[in-house]
């Protein structure tokens, strides 16, 4: 399992080809990748995070969809800081024997990660900047699992 | 003494993004309302608790926890990752 | 939307990098690779399909799938031939505004490939030869859409 | 005359990948029987419909769709892409 937590950008083709080279017997791998997403009046995003609790909240959420779905591996990287729209925000990557397995875990990893990894997102626009609010559908997704 | 985070618009209400107090507090609870009553400030940011968290040490917890052997407690809205 | 249905390897990470660069405005990506699966005496995947129809099939799933959850774009790559252990044998990768319709999309995607798409797959073992069967679990799985 | 193609198992047992085929039948099953009445491959080929599907000029279909107008059927096992 490999967890990554910065400000750097990344790039996610390449993550995805190197955590597959290294999952030998999967039979399935499902990657997620989260961006930066233009809106009217938006110009970037800004991420603060929770250091420490970040690393700890997001390796549980790991061990757990591993062991839950047999996983083979698993990936999750996310920055923080100021990111521009169209950039990376986030990724998870999950390497299984068989299909469902895979979507199901990465579908639970990104619900998880939404509601329970202390990450808080601050929209910028060209008028100024908001936090973004939580949704009740986020909290509600947690309660399929 | 405990050190007191703040994350997001908590932080920004707040002013700062951590302190250390002196609290006697037995839950969190109390560690708010003795916080409340320190500042206007304070009283803002604690003002809609539903739409508040709480971690001790690094874990979501109630705010009825109680505060016996916690070395750090965390405040900020709901958690808007991935 | 991009259809390719070929004899060639392909590079999945190159190739979600390539999907993700062409898609303004999205804020989640999802891509699924399937990979020849080694077993003890498994050496590699021969498969076969139907020139054609193949091609006909696919573009009207994916022609349904952005339709139904709203997709930016969607992609599919997926070979025939012969094949060793360890190769990509197909990916989707599907682009939307938000992360659940891009997680549908891609499950949707992937059960109709399985079941609708004119391939057959045959195990190359070192002991023989032995045409893949499908299973009830997968024509089921249309039933959830 | 029509054109009908064999795949995979299908395929191997009759021996080859298409022919053209001097046919009246009315609908899909139709031709099956003819095509049994030929050799024995055949009828070992087409002993058990449940495990084949038929496509009529390239779209999926069912054994008992007509055939005026089809210019191409092919018959093969449950599909196993992805």
């Amino acid at each position: 399992m490999r967890l990554i937590v910065g400000e750097a950008g990344f790039d996610p083709g390449f993550e995805v080809n190197e955590f597959t080279a290294k999952t030998a017997g999967a039979g399935a791998v499902v990657s997620f990748t989260g961006l930066v997403r233009g809106g009217q009046s938006s110009v970037g995003m800004m991420i603060e995070h929770y250091p420490g609790m970040t690393e700890k909240a997001i390796a549980a959420i790991m061990e757990q969809a591993k062991k839950r779905w047999n996983l083979i591996d698993c990936l999750v990287i996310h920055r923080f800081g100021k990111l521009a729209v169209g950039e990376p925000i986030m990724m998870v990557a999950v390497a299984g024997i068989h299909r469902s397995e895979a979507f199901l875990a990465a579908d639970f990893l990104m619900d998880y990660l939404k509601s329970r990894a202390p990450f808080w997102k601050k929209e910028i626009g060209i008028d100024g900047e908001e936090w973004v609010a939580s949704k009740e559908a986020d909290e509600a997704a947690l309660k399929r699992w | 003494m405990i050190d007191v985070l703040y994350f997001a618009w908590v932080r920004e209400r707040i002013g700062l993004p951590r302190e250390t107090v002196d609290s006697s507090a037995e839950t969190v609870t109390d560690l708010i309302s003795e916080l409340i009553a320190r500042e206007e400030r304070y009283a803002l940011a604690f003002s809609d608790l539903a739409s508040l968290r709480v971690a001790l040490d690094q874990e979501l917890s109630s705010f009825d926890a109680p505060l016996k052997g916690v070395r750090e407690v965390a405040f900020f809205p709901p958690m808007t990752g991935g």
